[in-house]
Order: structure tokens, then C-alpha cells, then sequence
């Protein structure tokens, strides 16, 4: 990717831009999220099938802020999550430049988020069946025996908050978790903590959740989380039609027809 | 530390009947924070009153609830008595003991059990209830009074008569509405524009009123005392203070074959136009669809003949955007086109024409000029036949109503026939003669006795066309339900009085609620017959239900009195249980992020944005802000937010949480 | 042994479910004592933290209730709370949360009778589903760290 | 796509004509007709007036067959077995003990789901797209379209919208070249099963009919079910006696008129099988 | 209502509560026979309303519900989507079962069990064995006396039924169909 390197070092040089947030070879065989300040630093900016991590995270958070205005380098992903952040007002346009990279590793330009909305509707959110097929297969269990598994897959959870800490859309200066006027939930790890946690989680992404699946990857434990959000996603297109970013559209949950049908309402 | 009185009610026997009162106060007392605890016959007597008063002052407390009756009943009282004993009325609470525990349950322990917890319940919220302080919201003293049919007429001239400003909005090019198009009225048989035209006029005249005709309401924002209406001024395509009424544009037009709407398409006119000669303003307007200009790109006749050239064919719609304190909705109703009786041949035979139509045909300024003659040919009809309830009580055709109006016009109608056509015969089908209001049944009688109009009890079944004659197949259901077939001339249906098309849509606009026929809802069947649920706009005449113009006018005239009363004050109080986006110390400011999902999610647009900017004035952070003045305190907002920055006086997240604790965990 | 009485905590509107709960009394309908209702201003307001903080409590059943779609006092309250519910109740049910256990219904403030009747019915259908032990065993460590 | 075809009683007796007539056409069209193999009568009149299980039972059988056939279209050209057909489809369908109640009976599945045309339906599907081909000699006279009862009504059954002035009939006759006049008496009964029990009240009805046709100059009156065709047509000394003086207007089935439209033979439509004589000017 | 009013039992088979009937008589107007009828339509509601028996015994012994078509006018332009055709259907056969048939109706009812006679016995309806079975039975010999050859010479009658093969299942249907009437 010799020409994504080009490309960084020259809105360096030219300082339209301070930082350029992108992928760098990290330990193993694993990649890791560089920061380059300098046109040097942007030799190390690779991209390649193990860049999974989803950039965006970086683009609410302070300290990055503090470095100046970020080029990011943004497949697929990460183009979902900054459309998502532009609707919820989180970005503008001037905020950034955005280093696309198509499906086929090709470079691409994006000039507003417009755009981005048109390149990504050709591009749109698939849940892959065998996830379906696992999300069927919990949902056909009965209702105790379903109950009983995400008790046990949620157990291991040490409220370690990576996966809050690694979705582009956790971004509140005060995640509700660490309220406690009310105290709504309680912070200790214990199964009803874990449990409420992560339906407050699953909840606040309800319609928002761009599928990143950054979540699944940061857990240090594992856990299917992301089962939780996909099947949130089949849901919004069960019952409201599309789901993905929009610019024009509201939020699944700020929004509403006055025919939305239903069938459990007496 | 809180000290909450708590304060049984027995309400005579209606609680103390099922709930052992004194055990509950007995348990109340045992609650932590709980300083003062009792019962007593009737809370809300003078006596009761001062019990909590004087236990305010004596034990110092900083919180009260009232086991009784309903908030929505008693609540203000308590409040109040609270307030004179120098607490802030919203630290007071009621747990309804009786619409939601007494009569509804039998005499138990579990009956008693569930008062305790219901008090409790409230003791837990109130100890976290602060002192809230009632919104002040000024008054702008202008009302907007919209639809200038004789509701609107009323309503406006009362309230500019009271010495308040008044923008009356029509849509139409002239006010006078359906009255306007009416012969004479029941039960006086005076003539309609002789007593409508001079309040026209008086109108138009009037300093305080501002009349917009062919205009319509095209927003609404805000709230009692101070709403922002945007009005749609439609483009007449002339200069009116130039235009002197000369109407000669209107007599030299070339398009002259326009189905005249006032005349119900019995008359023609041309393509500029004043609806009738009365109008008001008597000014024309050019009807864009069917001038040949504007459809074809040439004539312009009328800017050649008018002398003070005030042919403005380049005019565009105009957006005013109008401050005023209260509305009145008077836009009337509309005539069912019985056009969905196939039976009946409407829209097939020429002959077959609704009342409206026959009001036209009746007047003395209509098509005919007062004489009844058939559309088809002109002939004075010899047997007429009316049919009542042609529309209403039919829910097969989607109207159950009755639309009250049409057994008395039915009647006049006929009388009316029999007048000018003195050999003639009429028949009318009817259902029930419903003739309630002052000398309503005396007159329905004349027309029978004296006028010798034939009715005949039963619906009519098919109308067809036989030579020349419309055959109307009924029945006499009085004689054993003998088939009755009259060959007549000519056929009226007395067509169901319906919403307007547009209301809904307007309602929406207010956020009015409506019925499911789209007649406007007032707040209360019985005692809020004027208001609707949307405090500060009123309701006048047959937009909320079919009626007659006395009925009319009195409600229009109550709606003004309503108006009048709000602009007696020069500031309103509201309660103060709104959403507030909270505030936190430096280098946070407000744990709001500004996603802006809660505005998206307003009803009221109530939400903003607010710059949070450090000393040197550089913005730090955009939050949510939220206007007082047009919250309205539904709290959708606060569920919605994720980080829980934004939440509401009185139902605050803290406060129903611990209701949520209290209710769920006794003994 | 005592028969099993449900906890059942009842959300409504102040202007329609709760004026409707206030006919059924001036109409002296009889219903079960297991429901005690909260008040919101709407159902807009009813975050869904609160229906699961019920379950913590030990709730064994929950009725959620308000306006009639296009009867909403606020206008639009009702449709988001719609939105949300419909949501919500597929997570729960993805999580093996009795769905059963949640009663949501539309009672106008002229539907008295329909509120004795969502109330009765509701009682019964979490009579049969029994108390909420599974959940209950979930939150059990509450008391535990209590007693400690 | 399998069209199934059942006759009824009356098309292999009074009313042959009707039925030599559909085949025709629909051959000429080049579409198969499968007839429902051992249909039964569909109890007509009779059955609903005396006795509510047989009125149910009856066609129920014939749709059973037709189930079992696996035919997906059901054309029954005879309005009453259409309407009682239909009739029967709509009540089991509401009623889902009944249906268990008459299937047993019969000893044969039913889904009820079989789509059932009557002949107006049958005309506008099939035979309607290829007419601008197969009209030889257009029919170039006033006609009186008669509708009867039973194709219209129970409207929200029936699935007729114009059920006060329905028009289907009339588009296929101006498809034919004929003029369709607008007239009063499109539905109203010309006396039904009464044609022998009560046949002063056949001659009533349909000679109000008649006359209302002939007063507006129709050459000729379309029909689209036997019944109204046997009474207009068959009883028309009654409706003489009736109007007292004689009424010459002839009775042709909506299928004889396409077949004559098509160029077919008189013979080959079964018009020569008519009481009242039909000398219509089909120019060729 | 009293579960032993007519109009209960109309309204178990019928599902049509006639309590909604608010006697506007259309009915009535449109009812091709409604000239003729001893008790019209929209009368026969009325009594069913009332609860009355004499009035009820009326209503089965009347000549109305046998003079009814079944044209289904009243129905389609019944305010109240009241399905009277439905409520004289039931009303007949009652009135048939148990035999109370107005004796001016006597024909019209002849004609139908005549005619599911023929049906019953062949399947198919054979009009020839139809008019002849009418004609012993109603006793009008000479009938349409004319009417026959004509038909005949025109290939309209055939002289022999045609009959379904599955006699037997055919037979199942109407087993026990008019037992009522005997008790």
C-alpha cells in the first residue's frame, strides 16, 4: 500500500492534517493502531486482511483529539461507524480526511459523507449466516434453557469494559454504567451485573450498532456480545425495514411511523 | 434529613370501608424519614386541611403525602394547602388509596398491604422530591382565529370587542363560509345573508382584526401565551391595495366556464374571480389551474382592462411567521358527495342533487335566482322528493352519526318548495325527526300541517331514471312497511355533514387531537366543551361536531370568552415538571455528548443547542438545551438518553427508580 | 403452603392508563391486589432500565400501558415508547427473559373495564408462569452480600 | 397453470347453448378446460332454502374434486353454482369446525383454497387479451348488459365493487364492437328459481326488465347466467301476458356473442336453441 | 336475550343480531317481491326483535320467507350489513323441519324438495325427472305443458338422468339430512 503511504505523508507535508490514525504492524503477527505526527512515521502505515480494528473509536476520543485534525484510514467498517458518528453530530465534515479503502484494497475518495452514504449503499451491513444460523439456533431454544446459556456465556464477564472502550459508538463522557444516582447498575461483576450490563449496552446501540463486531474482538474473554447486536439488527430490519447509517434517517429509536406494527399489545 | 408527613384519608367510608386506614397510617409512621403520621375522616374538608397545615408548622416537615383519593382529583388541593403552610407545593405527593386500592378491591389484609405500599411508594419519591418553582410565561395578548365562517366571524369580532387583536385566516378569497351560501334559516325563515353579510362587513371594518383571506396555517410552534404561527399567504395575483373592486377584470375574463364552488357547480365562473357579490374582501383572485395564462402563457385580458393596474401575475406565495397567545379552530365541516350511493344515481341524474345545492338553487342569489328549476333541463319540478340521512346513521357507508342538521333543513326545504312552487308535491323519506331546539318541533309541524309536506318513515332503496322522471323506490314503514314508488321530478339528498378534508392534516400541524371521523376533540365531553387537549387553542362551531348556527355562534362566542379570560392575565404560571439537560463542573460541564437523538425525539421541538465556551469564549462543547416555554414535560426525551444528562422535574430518574425499590420490596 | 401471589408493578401514563385505572374504581370494578401502579407522565418517559430494575427488585410480572396510538396526550410519546418496546422485547426474548412476563397494552382513560381485564389477565398468565425463580437466582446475590 | 371447468346441471340441459357456446370460444382462444371428473349438482335454491348443511356439503364436494384434481383456476360458468360455490369457499373458510365437520362428511381433504372464476372473470383473464385477434365481424348494435343477482351480490363475498352498476360485462361488449346502453335494471332479479313454482313472478320481474331494455333501444339483452337467461328467454310468454303486448328483444349469453363476434357459426353459438328468435345483423 | 327468543337462536346460526335492526325499512324498498310478501323484511326484523312467540310462530308460518329470492338486495344495501337473506335461510329451513310451511308456499317448497329429490337421486339435477316429480307433487298436471316439447325439439330436456359413479359416497350427504322434520 505504497500509495496510502504517499497520500499520508503529502496531508502531513502539507499540514492539512496533524495526525494520520491508521494501521501499523504490531507484536506477532498482529496489527496495532499508529498515530503518525510525523511524514516519517507514515512508512510504518500497512494495510492488509489482519487490519480488523475498527479506527473510528479514535476520532471521540480527547487525547487523540488533542493532536490536530486525524486522517484516518478507513475501510469499510470504519466508513460505518464515521457515518454513524456524523449523524449523531459527534463529526463535521471539515473534522477530517478519510483515507477509503474499498473491499478490493483500493484507495478512495471521499469529499463529503454524502458520498460516503452512496459508496456504502452498495456496500451494506450482511449478517453472515453462520451467525444467523447461531442466533436461530439460540432463539429456538426454550426460553429457561436460552436464559440459562447467556447466565453461563455472560459469567466470565470481569466488567473490564473493553468492549465499551473499543465501540466507535461508546462514546458518552459518563457511560450510565458508572451512575450511581440512581444506582442502575451496580459495578461489581456478578451475574445480575453482567447481565444488566449488557442489555443496557445491547439497548444504547439498538438501531445505531453498525456491526463492526470491535466489541467480539476486544473481549479478553470471548464472550458473543456481538450475537446480541446482530440479532438487534434482524430485528430493526424485521420490523422497520433498513438498517445502517443514514443521513437523512433518524435513529431506529428517535424516530417512529405511526403504523409501526406489532403484535404484542393488548 | 427528611421529615415527610404522611396523611390517611378514609374519605367517609369510601377507604376506611375495605382498608384498615388506621393500620396504614400506624405503618406509615414506621417508615424511615417518616415524622408525622395519620388518618382522618375526609382530607380534603376545611379541617383536614389545617391537620396538614398545622403538622407543616408544628413537626417542620419537609415533605407530605396524602393517601385518598386520585391526584388527578385532589392533587392542586393538597398542593395548595401546602404551599399556605409555606412548603413548596411539589414536595407534596398523593397515593391514590381509593380509585386504585379501595373500590377496587374487597376487604382484606392484602387490600391493607397493598394502601402501605402505595404509601410507602410515594414516601420513598417524595423524600427525593425538591422544591420546584411554577414557570412564568408572558402573554402575548393577539389571537389567531382560524376558518371565517360564521364561527370564526363570532369568535373574532367577541374578541376584538373585548379591546384584543385578532388575525382571522381564511382559506377561501372571502370569509362568510357555508352560511353565506344558504336561502333562508330555520326556524325564522330569515333570509341567511341578510343576517350574516353586515358581521362580514363589520368584520373587514373592525381596527383590532387583521383579516388574511386566502391564506392558511402552515405551522404552529410553542404554547400557551406565546405560540409562533407561520400563515401561508396564497398568491391572489393581485396588488390589493391597488385593486379598488371595480370588477371589470371579472366580467371581461374569457374563461368564463369554472363550475362555481360558492354556487356548488349549479353556476359558473371565470378564471379571475369573487366568489359571490357579498365577499369580504371584495377583491378577486385569479384560480392559477384554470387561467388561460398561467396554463397557457397568453391573454393577460385582465391586466389590460384593470384601470389602477393591479394585475400582479408574477406573485408568489408569502410565508408570515405571526406571535399570538391562544388559537381558535373554526373551520367547519364539509358536505359528503353521495357520490358513494350508486343507488341513489348521484352524479348520474343531473336531477339528483344535495341539499347544499338545493340552498343554492333556493336563494334568492343563486343560479336560478330563488326559483327551483331542474339542472337537467330548467323545468320547474312538479313532485320533489327529499331523502334524509342520505350519508348519516349508515355505517355501511362509514358514517354512524347523526349529522343533527338535515331534519331541519329537510324540513325547511320543503317548506320552502311548497312556498315558491304552491301546486307542487313533496315527499320526504326520513328516519326519525330529531327537531330538539327552540321552536324546532313547531316548525317541522308547520311543515306538514300548514305546508302539507308528506312524510314518509322509511329509507329510500334505489333511484332510477324512467322517461324522463326519476323513479325513488321507498318504503312506509308506518302501514305494515308498504312498498311506496314516487315518479319525481326532482331528487335531494340530505347529505351527511363531515370533517373538512384539510382537518386532519391541521390538527396534526397543532397537535390537536381528533375523532375518528376527524372532527376536532374537545378536552372534555361535558365541562371543556370549547377547549381542546392542547392548552391555549379553543375550538368554535362545526369543526368539532355537525351543528346548527345557533349552536354555532354560541360556541364560537365561548371559545372568545375562553380567549378573552387567558388574555386577562398578563403572565401565565406552568408547572414547572419539565426535562432540564444537567450541568456539571469543569472540564465536563454537562456529561450530555450532544448526539441530539433527544431533539429528533421531542414533540414540541423544545430541544436546542447550547455552546458551552471557556473564558477566552472558544466553544469547548455543544449540549442539548431545552426551552421551558415549550416543554411540555412528556419526558420521551429522557428515556432516550444514553448517558442519562437529560432528565425531568417530579419524575426524575432518581425518583422512579425509588418507587420502583420501595413498591417492590415490603415486610 | 400459601398460594403463590405475583408482584406484578404496573408503568402507565398519567392521562390515559392511569385516568382509565381511576374509572375502574369510580366504577367499583373488582380486580386482583397483586398490580400497584407508577405514574409517568408518559409512556415516552418509561426508560427501559426501569422495567429492569423491576426484575431485580423481584418483580415476577410487569404491565406496561398508556395512550392509544394517535391518542397520545404528548401526541408521539406513545409511538417512540412503541419503538422502543418492540426492541427491547426482542433483546429480552434473544436473552431468554420471559417475554410473557411483560404485559404491554393501550388503556384509554374511557377503558376501565379493559383495565381490570389487562390486570386479572396479566395476574393469571404469571400465576401460571410461577414466581420468577430463574431470575430471582440471578439476583440472589443480593441478599447474599446483604447478609455478609 | 391447470383451469378446471364445472358445467353444472343446467349448461348439459336448458341452457346448452351457454355451454357449446364457452367451449367454442375457448378454443378458438386455444384454452384447455379440464371438467371436474363426476361433479355433483350444487343444490341450488333448494338446498340453502330447506336445508343449510346439504347447501354446504353439495358444492363443497365439487371443490374437494378440484382440490384433488390439483386444478388452480375454478371457471363455473353458471352464476348460481358460482355463486353458491363462492358461497361455500367464504362460509368454511370463516368457520374452521364447519370445514372439519363437512370434510368429514365427504371423506375428502379440503384445503378451500382453489380460486374460482365466474364466466365475466373467466373472460377478462383469458379471453379478453386475445380478442383484438380473434373479433372477425364486430357486433355494431346497442346492447342491454344484464348482470342478474347472483354474479354482484353479496358484494363484499362476491368481491364486486360496482355492485350497483357493474361494468365488466360492458367493456367485454365494447371489445365486441356492441354499444352497451346504461340502464337501470343491470341487477335487479328477474325471479330466479321461482320459473316454475311461481311463474307470474318470473313474468313480473322480468318483463320490468324486458321492457326497460327494449324503452332504451337495446337489439339485444347479455346474459352471463341460465337462470336469467331460462326466464327472459324461455318464459317469455309470461312476460307478454305481463307487459300484455309482445316483446320481440332476443337473449344471447355474453359467450354467443363473442362466439358470434369471433365469426363462429350461429349454429356453432346455439343460437338456434332459443325460444325467442335471435335475427341479429352480425355483419361479416 | 332470552335464549328461547328466535331471535337468540338467529342469531347463534346466523351470527346476525337483529337488535342492531333500527327499522329503516330499505330492505324492504329494494325487495323485488316485497309487493307481495304477507310480512316484509324489515317486519319480520321487527318481530324477531320483539321476543314475542306469537309473533315468532308467525314468522315460520308466514309466506314471506319462501316468497324471498335470495337476491341479496337488501343485504348489499343494508345500513346495518345485516345479512337478512342469511336470517331467512334459517328461518326456512326451521320452518320447514317443522312443518310449518304456509300453505301458499306450498309450490315454491314442493319445487325444491323436488328438486333435491332429483338431485339425491341421480347426482345431478335431470330437469325432465325434476318437472315430472314437481308435477305429481304440486299437483299442477298441465304446467308448462307447452314448455316441454319445445325444449325437447330445441335438444334442451334429455329423457334420461345422467348419473355421478361414486353413488355411494354421494349418498353419505344426504343421510339423515331431513330427519328433523319427521319427529
Amino acid at each position: 500500500m505504497s500509495e496510502l503511504v504517499k497520500k499520508a505523508a503529502a496531508l502531513l507535508e502539507s499540514k492539512l492534517v496533524q495526525v494520520v490514525i491508521g494501521y501499523g504492524k504490531g507484536t506477532g503477527n498482529r496489527t496495532r493502531a499508529i498515530f503518525a505526527t510525523q511524514v516519517a512515521e507514515c512508512e510504518n502505515l500497512i494495510f492488509d486482511s489482519r487490519c480488523v480494528q475498527n479506527l473510528a473509536v479514535y476520532l471521540t476520543k480527547l487525547e487523540i483529539k488533542k493532536l490536530g485534525k486525524p486522517a484516518i484510514v478507513a475501510p469499510v467498517p470504519v466508513l460505518r461507524s464515521i457515518l454513524q458518528l456524523a449523524v449523531e453530530n459527534q463529526i463535521a465534515e471539515s473534522d477530517l480526511v478519510i483515507l477509503g479503502i474499498t473491499p478490493e484494497s483500493e484507495l478512495i475518495d471521499f469529499e463529503s459523507f454524502a458520498s460516503i452514504e452512496t459508496f456504502l449503499s452498495t456496500h451494506k451491513i450482511e449478517i453472515e449466516e453462520k451467525y444467523t444460523k447461531t442466533i436461530d439456533a439460540i432463539k429456538a431454544m426454550p426460553v429457561a434453557e436460552r436464559f440459562a446459556y447467556w447466565v453461563k456465556e455472560l459469567e466470565p464477564c470481569f466488567k473490564c469494559y473493553a468492549c465499551r472502550g473499543a465501540c466507535p459508538l461508546c462514546y458518552c463522557t459518563r457511560c450510565t454504567v458508572d451512575d450511581n444516582q440512581p444506582q442502575w447498575i451496580s459495578v461489581a461483576s456478578h451475574p445480575l451485573g453482567n447481565l444488566e450490563w449488557h442489555i443496557m449496552r445491547a439497548m444504547h446501540l439498538a438501531g445505531r450498532c453498525t456491526d463492526c463486531e470491535a466489541c467480539y474482538n476486544a473481549c479478553p474473554m470471548g464472550i458473543p456480545i456481538h450475537l446480541l447486536t446482530k440479532s438487534m439488527l434482524q430485528d430493526v430490519a424485521d420490523n422497520f425495514g433498513s438498517y445502517g447509517p443514514s443521513l437523512d434517517k433518524q435513529n431506529t429509536l428517535s424516530s417512529f411511523k405511526p403504523d409501526d406494527k406489532e403484535s404484542f399489545i393488548r | 434529613m427528611s421529615k415527610i408527613g404522611v396523611f390517611i384519608c378514609h374519605c367517609g367510608e369510601n377507604i376506611s370501608a375495605t382498608v384498615d386506614v388506621a393500620r396504614v397510617a400506624e405503618a406509615a409512621g414506621q417508615i424511615e424519614g417518616v415524622a408525622f403520621s395519620t388518618d382522618y375522616k375526609y382530607m380534603c374538608s376545611d379541617p383536614g386541611q389545617t391537620m396538614i397545615k398545622q403538622a407543616i408548622k408544628e413537626k417542620g416537615l419537609t415533605g407530605v403525602v396524602v393517601g385518598s383519593c386520585s391526584p388527578r382529583m385532589h392533587e392542586p388541593t393538597f398542593r395548595k394547602a401546602c404551599q399556605e403552610a409555606g412548603l413548596n407545593p411539589f414536595m407534596c405527593e398523593m397515593a391514590n388509596l381509593r380509585e386504585h386500592c379501595s373500590w377496587v378491591h374487597d376487604k382484606s389484609e392484602a387490600t391493607t398491604q397493598k394502601a402501605i405500599d402505595l404509601v410507602r411508594t410515594l414516601v420513598e419519591k417524595v423524600k427525593l422530591n425538591k422544591p420546584l418553582y411554577s414557570i412564568k410565561v408572558p402573554v402575548t395578548k393577539t389571537a389567531l382565529v382560524i376558518g371565517g365562517g360564521i364561527a370564526g366571524i363570532q369568535a373574532s369580532l367577541d374578541i376584538a370587542n373585548a379591546g384584543h387583536q385578532v388575525i382571522l385566516v381564511e382559506r377561501d378569497p372571502s370569509i362568510g363560509g357555508h352560511m353565506s351560501q344558504l336561502s333562508e334559516t330555520f326556524p325564522t325563515l330569515d333570509c341567511s345573508q341578510c343576517i350574516l353579510t353586515p358581521r362580514m362587513v363589520e368584520v373587514a371594518q373592525h381596527p383590532n382584526i387583521k383579516l388574511m383571506t386566502y391564506a392558511e396555517l402552515e405551522k404552529l410552534e410553542g404554547s400557551i401565551g406565546s405560540f409562533k404561527a407561520t400563515i401561508r399567504k396564497k398568491a391572489k395575483s393581485i396588488d390589493e391595495d391597488l385593486c379598488n373592486g371595480c370588477g371589470t377584470c371579472t366580467t371581461k375574463c374569457p374563461t368564463k366556464k369554472i363550475p362555481s364552488e360558492f354556487n356548488t357547480g349549479l353556476g359558473m365562473r371565470t378564471a379571475i374571480y369573487v366568489p359571490f357579490p357579498q365577499a369580504v374582501p371584495n377583491k378577486p383572485v385569479i384560480d392559477k389551474e384554470n387561467c388561460s395564462y398561467y396554463q397557457k402563457g397568453k391573454c393577460k385580458v385582465c391586466e389590460k382592462v384593470c384601470p389602477t393596474g393591479a394585475i400582479r401575475f408574477d406573485q408568489e406565495d408569502e410565508l408570515v411567521e405571526l406571535e399570538v397567545g391562544a388559537v381558535v379552530i373554526a373551520t367547519g365541516f364539509d358536505i359528503m358527495q353521495p357520490s358513494g350511493f350508486p343507488e341513489y344515481g348521484y352524479g348520474k341524474y343531473k336531477d339528483v342533487i344535495t341539499g347544499l345545492q338545493f340552498e343554492r338553487l333556493a336563494s334568492a342569489s343563486g343560479p336560478t335566482l330563488g326559483e327551483i328549476r331542474r339542472p337537467s333541463d330548467g323545468k320547474i319540478p312538479e313532485k320533489i322528493v327529499f331523502v334524509a340521512c342520505a350519508g348519516s346513521r349508515d355505517p355501511a357507508k362509514g358514517i354512524p352519526y347523526c349529522s343533527k342538521i338535515c331534519c331541519m333543513y329537510t324540513a325547511k326545504h320543503a317548506m320552502l318548495y311548497q312556498h315558491k312552487v304552491h301546486h307542487g308535491k313533496s315527499y320526504i323519506f326520513y328516519m326519525d325527526i330529531r327537531a330538539a331546539g327552540k321552536n324546532y318541533e313547531e316548525f317541522v309541524r308547520r311543515a306538514i300541517v300548514e305546508d302539507e309536506v308528506n312524510y314518509i318513515r322509511g329509507r329510500v332503496s334505489k333511484i332510477y331514471e324512467e322517461n324522463g322522471k326519476l323513479i325513488v323506490k321507498g318504503v312506509d314503514t308506518l302501514s305494515s312497511a308498504k312498498p311506496v314508488e314516487i315518479e319525481a321530478d326532482m331528487v335531494v339528498l340530505a347529505s351527511a355533514a363531515v370533517a373538512n378534508p384539510g382537518a386532519e392534516a391541521l390538527a396534526q400541524k397543532m397537535h390537536v387531537s381528533y375523532d375518528s371521523y376527524n372532527f376536532f376533540s374537545e378536552a372534555h365531553p361535558k365541562l371543556k366543551p370549547v377547549e381542546t387537549n392542547t392548552a391555549g387553542i379553543f375550538l368554535a362551531g362545526a369543526c368539532q361536531a355537525p351543528k346548527d348556527i345557533p349552536e354555532t355562534v354560541s360556541q364560537a362566542s365561548g371559545a372568545a370568552s375562553k380567549v378573552i379570560i387567558l388574555f386577562s392575565k398578563d403572565e401565565l404560571s406552568r408547572d414547572p415538571l419539565i426535562a432540564v439537560v444537567n450541568r456539571s463542573p469543569a472540564p465536563v460541564f454537562s456529561t450530555c455528548v450532544g448526539c441530539f437523538m433527544c431533539a429528533s425525539a421531542c414533540p414540541y421541538q423544545a430541544i436546542g443547542e447550547e455552546l458551552i465556551t471557556n473564558r477566552q469564549g472558544k466553544v469547548i462543547k455543544k449540549v442539548a438545551k431545552v426551552n421551558p416555554g415549550l416543554c411540555q414535560g412528556c419526558g420521551t426525551c429522557v428515556a432516550f438518553c444514553r448517558s442519562k444528562s437529560i432528565d425531568i422535574q417530579g419524575y426524575s430518574n432518581e425518583q422512579m427508580c425509588a418507587e420502583v425499590i420501595a413498591l417492590l420490596n415490603h415486610e | 403452603m400459601t398460594e403463590f401471589e405475583p408482584k406484578i408493578i404496573a408503568f402507565v401514563c398519567n392521562w390515559c392508563t392511569y385516568a382509565g385505572a381511576d374509572l375502574t374504581g369510580t366504577s367499583r370494578i373488582k380486580y386482583a391486589q397483586n398490580v400497584k401502579i407508577i405514574r409517568f407522565p408518559c409512556t415516552g418517559r418509561i426508560d427501559f432500565m426501569l422495567l429492569l430494575k423491576s426484575f431485580g427488585e423481584g418483580a415476577d410480572g410487569i404491565i406496561v400501558s398508556g395512550c392509544h396510538p394517535n391518542d397520545c396526550h404528548y401526541t408521539s410519546g406513545n409511538f417512540h415508547a412503541r419503538r422502543r418496546w418492540i426492541m427491547f422485547r426482542g433483546l429480552l426474548d434473544m436473552l431468554g427473559i420471559d417475554v410473557r412476563r411483560i404485559q404491554y397494552s393501550w388503556v384509554s382513560a374511557a377503558e376501565g373495564s379493559k383495565w381490570a381485564d389487562i390486570v386479572n389477565s396479566t395476574v393469571n398468565t404469571i400465576r401460571e408462569l410461577g414466581p420468577y425463580t430463574e431470575y430471582e437466582k440471578v439476583a440472589g446475590y443480593l441478599e447474599k452480600e446483604a447478609n455478609q | 397453470m391447470k383451469i378446471g371447468f364445472y358445467p353444472g346441471c343446467s349448461l348439459t340441459g336448458s341452457s346448452r347453448e351457454y355451454n357449446e357456446s364457452l367451449l367454442a370460444i375457448a378454443k378458438e382462444a386455444g384454452i384447455e378446460l379440464v371438467e371436474i371428473n363426476d361433479w355433483n349438482c350444487c343444490g341450488a335454491t333448494a338446498a340453502h332454502n330447506l336445508n343449510k348443511e346439504l347447501s354446504l356439503s353439495l358444492p363443497a364436494r365439487n371443490l374437494a374434486i378440484a382440490e384433488f384434481e390439483e386444478m388452480d383456476e375454478l371457471v363455473v360458468p353458471c352464476a348460481a353454482c358460482f355463486n353458491r360455490l363462492v358461497m361455500t369457499q367464504h362460509e368454511l373458510a370463516e368457520k374452521e369446525e364447519l370445514k372439519k365437520i363437512i370434510s368429514e362428511k365427504l371423506q375428502m381433504p379440503l384445503k378451500n383454497e382453489i380460486r374460482i372464476l365466474n364466466v365475466l372473470q373467466f373472460l377478462e383473464k383469458h379471453i379478453v387479451p386475445c380478442l383484438d385477434l380473434l373479433v372477425k365481424s364486430p357486433l355494431e348494435f346497442d346492447v342491454a348488459c344484464y348482470y342478474g343477482c347472483l354474479l354482484v351480490r353479496p358484494q363484499n363475498v362476491m368481491k364486486s365493487e360496482r355492485f350497483e352498476d357493474p361494468m365488466s360485462m360492458d367493456t367485454i361488449m365494447q371489445k365486441l364492437g356492441a354499444n352497451p346502453i346504461d340502464w337501470p335494471f343491470k341487477t335487479e332479479c328477474c325471479g330466479a328459481g321461482f320459473s316454475i313454482s311461481k311463474t307470474e313472478i318470473v313474468g313480473e320481474l322480468s318483463g320490468k326488465i324486458v321492457r326497460n331494455a327494449t324503452d332504451r333501444g337495446a337489439k339485444a339483452i347479455v346474459v352471463a347466467c341460465p337462470m336469467c337467461h331460462s326466464n327472459l328467454d324461455m318464459r317469455r310468454s309470461a312476460i307478454d301476458n305481463y307487459l300484455n303486448m309482445k316483446m320481440d328483444i332476443p337473449v344471447i349469453y355474453i359467450t354467443q356473442a363473442i362466439a358470434l363476434a369471433m365469426g363462429l357459426s350461429p349454429r356453432q353459438a346455439g343460437i338456434q336453441r332459443h325460444f325467442v328468435p335471435v335475427n341479429l345483423t352480425v355483419n361479416r | 336475550m332470552d335464549k328461547e327468543d328466535l331471535s337468540f337462536k338467529v342469531r347463534q346460526d346466523t351470527g346476525v343480531n337483529v337488535r342492531e335492526c333500527y327499522q329503516c325499512g330499505k330492505c324492504t324498498a329494494g325487495c323485488p317481491v316485497g309487493e307481495r310478501m304477507d310480512l316484509r323484511p324489515s317486519v319480520i326484523m321487527r318481530m324477531l326483535q320483539s321476543g314475542d312467540r306469537a309473533s315468532e310462530e308467525e314468522i315460520l308460518r308466514s309466506n314471506s320467507i319462501w316468497l324471498c329470492l335470495t337476491c341479496e338486495t337488501c343485504y348489499s344495501r343494508c345500513p346495518m350489513e345485516l345479512d337478512i337473506p342469511k336470517v331467512f335461510d334459517y328461518l326456512r329451513e326451521k320452518s320447514y323441519a317443522e312443518g310449518k310451511v304456509n300453505s301458499q308456499s306450498s309450490d315454491i317448497v314442493t319445487f325444491h324438495k323436488s328438486f333435491l329429490n332429483a338431485v339425491e337421486r341421480n347426482g345431478r339435477l335431470h330437469e325432465m325427472s325434476l318437472i315430472l316429480d314437481y308435477k305429481i307433487h304440486s299437483g299442477n298436471l298441465f304446467q308448462d305443458i307447452a314448455l316441454a316439447p319445445e325444449m325437447y325439439s330445441k335438444g334442451k330436456l334429455h329423457l334420461l338422468p345422467e348419473h355421478i359413479k361414486d353413488k355411494k359416497g354421494f349418498a353419505r350427504l344426504f343421510k339423515d339430512q331431513f330427519k328433523k322434520r319427521k319427529s
